[in-house]
């Protein structure tokens, strides 16, 4: 999982360097876009999945210590938060798309909706994975804590991503 | 189900959202309707993103016990990161 | 019923040959599917990067005369004639990964025969159609500029925007790897699979916008998704090879002798 | 194994195969082809003179467009028998088929819509036009691939009473050069690679219906000596 965790973590670096390249090259645009989104949301849902994260790391213990009834109450929670978050996302999307903004070739929109979007792509994905550790704990008569572990990191991998393009798309002037 | 909570992972989670707050209300006065590049306000809101990058890193993802390729694959990706941005936000002053 | 006049002719005993070049490589027939994914995408390259200049692309926002004078181009329209001759040449590599995808446990044929209906649809809308549409702007010069134009956007957009087949390809593939106990694929193909089905992802806004990295020459859309579809295709034939060598012989001559006994 | 299900896709062969002729020949600008130097407003007067040939035609083509799919599946099922060490060439020839079976609904759909509006801009005419000729004439590459793949199928067969007679595969392998002409009708309006031409049509037309005739005849036996043999099977298990 490293090894797809940390060619992630490059191909998103090779995503913000474009963004602040296009970012640089017409600030105002990107200012005028970026007045348009709600801080309150963009932050509501940074703390939403850092609890989340929490949750989940305390699985991943709860897990090694064999104690699997408390390992899968975190998971629940840390999935909760994550659906949470999709959904919150999806309303801000839906507003947004009301609002008329994909009309618009704004290079700022566009950025929004694909750095957003490939995130939600990810959060879906890691939703898919906690399901499958829950699998994991709530089936295997002996639930192996890598697994846990491996899953873990995934979902706090969506979790730092989610850090970054909340700094650059929703903060930076 | 409260003894996991009493770890040092809760204070970092604590600290984490702790400083999303101040970034929040840093980025608040950057929404003032007025426009304008704000030098001050994006090192300090990008600064806080590095360092809580690195706290996820380092203490959900259990980096800092990690081999050591590891540990410096990804402070070599904060560094990128950091030194990418700057780069890059420079340019647009 | 009776039977035709060839039969006796072909009930013969002759298959001593085809028996003896069996027995030597017996695994002759992926080899030779396996070797023509090199030949067709040199082939590939040839064809668009030298012949059609379809990659990289133009721009989206090409003067109506810039458009013109790339429709008409002589070789863009032998590049599509060898593309429309030689385009069957990918169905080989899907039926040798079936065949290895087929040898994976815990998998029943079900990825498998998606993953090959998928690409087989794929190849129409995704290059052989864009293909013609380039084909029939080089054919007629006398098109209007306005069809020119239409022509020449439908072509690279459905080249480059051609989504969800690819998408439901790559999917089937990782879920396939992922799920497999006998790692006829290794794992990290799985997790590439999954970053080559996103670089699809990335290529949305091709439709929608025309300038920057997310158009359909941009540095996102286009070249990142190259580079990764690339990188991707060089490990799948990496893998694909150290798949069909290491499988044991006894799988191919146990299914021969089932049926020839 | 029954092979019921073998014999009915085959049967149906003659039927569409009869009715392929049928609408080949009532439609006009099919047979003899239209040709490729005609200007944009001898192509819109054409179709807007036959507007109700041509659509009864390409109404009838619409239909069976892709009626040899279930006689190819019968040969990829007869490929799956053959004694080769995998099925990589079957499961190749079921994709190309796949893939050159919609090149020829797509053909048909812009010929009825070249007459859906004789009305039209003559040059939307001649474009739709252009479209179906390249999509009907030139994607000959799948027919090649899918035919190379039978060829070498059968040059691979081991077993000792092989499911197709070797000479089968050099038919394959003949027919399909006789195709690529084909693709080259997208470069020229005139001469034997045209759409129009002595090559580009005349020959691939015409290999192309021996073919169809042929295999038929050579699927027909291999389906009759697949039971045979298997009657035979079960007599050697029972008499054990």
């Amino acid at each position: 999982m490293w090894f797809f965790v940390i060619g992630d973590l490059w191909i998103f670096a090779c995503y913000f360097a474009c963004y602040m390249r296009d970012r640089a090259r017409n600030p105002e645009l990107f200012q005028q876009g970026q007045e348009l989104l709600s801080q309150g949301i963009g932050a509501l849902n940074t703390v939403i999945l850092l609890t989340s994260s929490l949750f989940v790391a305390l699985c991943v213990q709860a897990t090694r210590a064999k104690d699997i009834a408390v390992a899968s109450r975190f998971l629940a929670l840390g999935s909760a938060c994550g659906a949470a978050f999709m959904l919150i996302k999806a309303g801000e999307w839906y507003l947004k798309i009301h609002a008329g903004f994909p009309e618009s070739t704004d290079p700022f929109f566009i950025y929004y909706f694909m750095l957003t979007g490939l995130h939600m792509v990810h959060v879906a994905l890691g939703l898919v994975i906690l399901a499958l550790l829950w699998r994991e704990l709530r089936g295997a008569k002996e639930p192996r804590a890598q697994f846990a572990e491996t899953c873990a990191t995934y979902w706090h991998m969506v979790d730092s991503l989610w850090i970054a393009i909340f700094a650059l798309v929703y903060l930076v002037r | 189900m409260t003894a996991y909570l009493r770890g040092r992972l809760t204070l970092v989670w604590m600290l984490l959202v702790l400083v999303t707050f101040v970034s929040w209300w840093l980025g608040a006065r950057g929404e003032s309707g007025r426009l304008g590049v704000n030098l001050p306000l994006t090192a300090g809101v990008v600064a806080i993103a590095l360092v809580k990058t690195r706290l996820v890193f380092w203490h959900f993802m259990e980096v800092r016990t990690a081999p050591s390729w590891l540990r410096w694959n990804c402070d070599g990706w904060l560094a990128f990161l950091a030194l990418m941005l700057f780069a890059l936000y420079r340019y647009s002053l | 019923m009776s039977e035709s006049v060839w039969a006796g002719r072909a009930g013969t005993p002759r298959s001593a040959g085809a028996e003896a070049r069996l027995a030597r490589n017996p695994k002759l027939d992926q080899w030779i599917c396996y070797w023509s994914i090199p030949f067709f995408y040199t082939l590939f390259g040839l064809i668009f990067v030298l012949f059609g200049r379809i990659m990289p692309p133009p721009s989206p926002t090409a003067s109506i005369e810039d458009v013109l004078e790339y429709m008409q181009a002589p070789k863009l329209g032998v590049g599509m004639a060898l593309l429309s001759l030689t385009l069957g040449l990918a169905s080989l590599s899907s039926g040798v990964i079936v065949v290895q995808m087929k040898r994976m446990e815990g998998i029943s044929p079900v990825l498998p025969y998606a993953y090959l209906t998928a690409l087989a649809v794929a190849g129409v809308p995704g290059c052989l159609f864009p293909g013609f549409v380039f084909a029939l702007g080089n054919f007629r010069p006398e098109y209007s500029a306005q069809i020119q134009q239409m022509l020449y956007d439908l072509g690279f957009l459905s080249f480059v925007g051609s989504l969800g087949c690819f998408v439901i390809q790559y999917l089937v593939f990782a879920i396939a790897i992922f799920l497999d106990r006998r790692m006829i694929f290794p794992k990290w193909l799985g997790y590439l699979t999954i970053w080559a089905l996103v670089t699809e992802l990335v290529a949305i806004p091709i439709w929608i916008t025309r300038t920057g990295p997310f158009a359909w020459d941009g540095l996102l859309s286009f070249y990142l998704g190259t580079v990764l579809f690339v990188g991707w295709e060089f490990c799948m034939c990496v893998c694909l090879y150290r798949a069909i060598k290491n499988q044991p012989v006894e799988e191919l001559i146990g299914r021969a002798a089932a049926h020839g006994e | 194994m029954n092979t019921r299900d073998q014999r009915i896709c085959l049967g149906l062969v003659p039927v569409f195969g009869a009715l392929f002729l049928i609408g080949f020949t009532i439609c006009p600008g099919l047979f003899p082809p239209l040709s490729p130097t005609m200007t944009a407003e001898q192509v819109a007067a054409f179709y807007r003179d036959h507007v109700g040939q041509i659509r009864a035609s390409m109404i009838l083509f619409n239909l069976i467009g892709i009626g040899f799919i279930p006689f190819f599946m019968v040969i990829v099922v007869q490929m799956m028998r053959m004694g080769n060490p995998s099925r990589a060439f079957a499961y190749s020839y079921l994709a190309a088929a796949v893939s050159g079976g919609t090149l020829f609904a797509l053909a048909d759909l812009a010929w009825l819509n070249a007459v859906a509006r004789p009305d039209r801009d003559p040059q939307l005419t001649l474009l739709l036009n252009d479209l179906a000729w390249f999509s009907f004439t030139t994607p000959v590459g799948f027919i090649i691939t899918q035919n190379l793949c039978l060829a070498l199928a059968i040059y691979m067969d081991a077993l000792p009473e092989p499911v197709f007679p070797r000479w089968v595969g050099h038919f394959n392998v003949v027919s399909a050069l006789l195709m690529v002409p084909g693709a080259f009708a997208l470069l020229y309006k005139t001469g034997p690679f045209a759409w129009d031409g002595a090559l580009s049509y005349w020959l691939r037309i015409t290999t192309y219906t021996l073919y169809v005739a042929v295999m038929f005849f050579v699927v027909r036996t291999a389906i009759h000596r697949q039971v045979a043999r298997e009657g035979r099977v079960l007599a050697e298990a029972a008499s054990a």
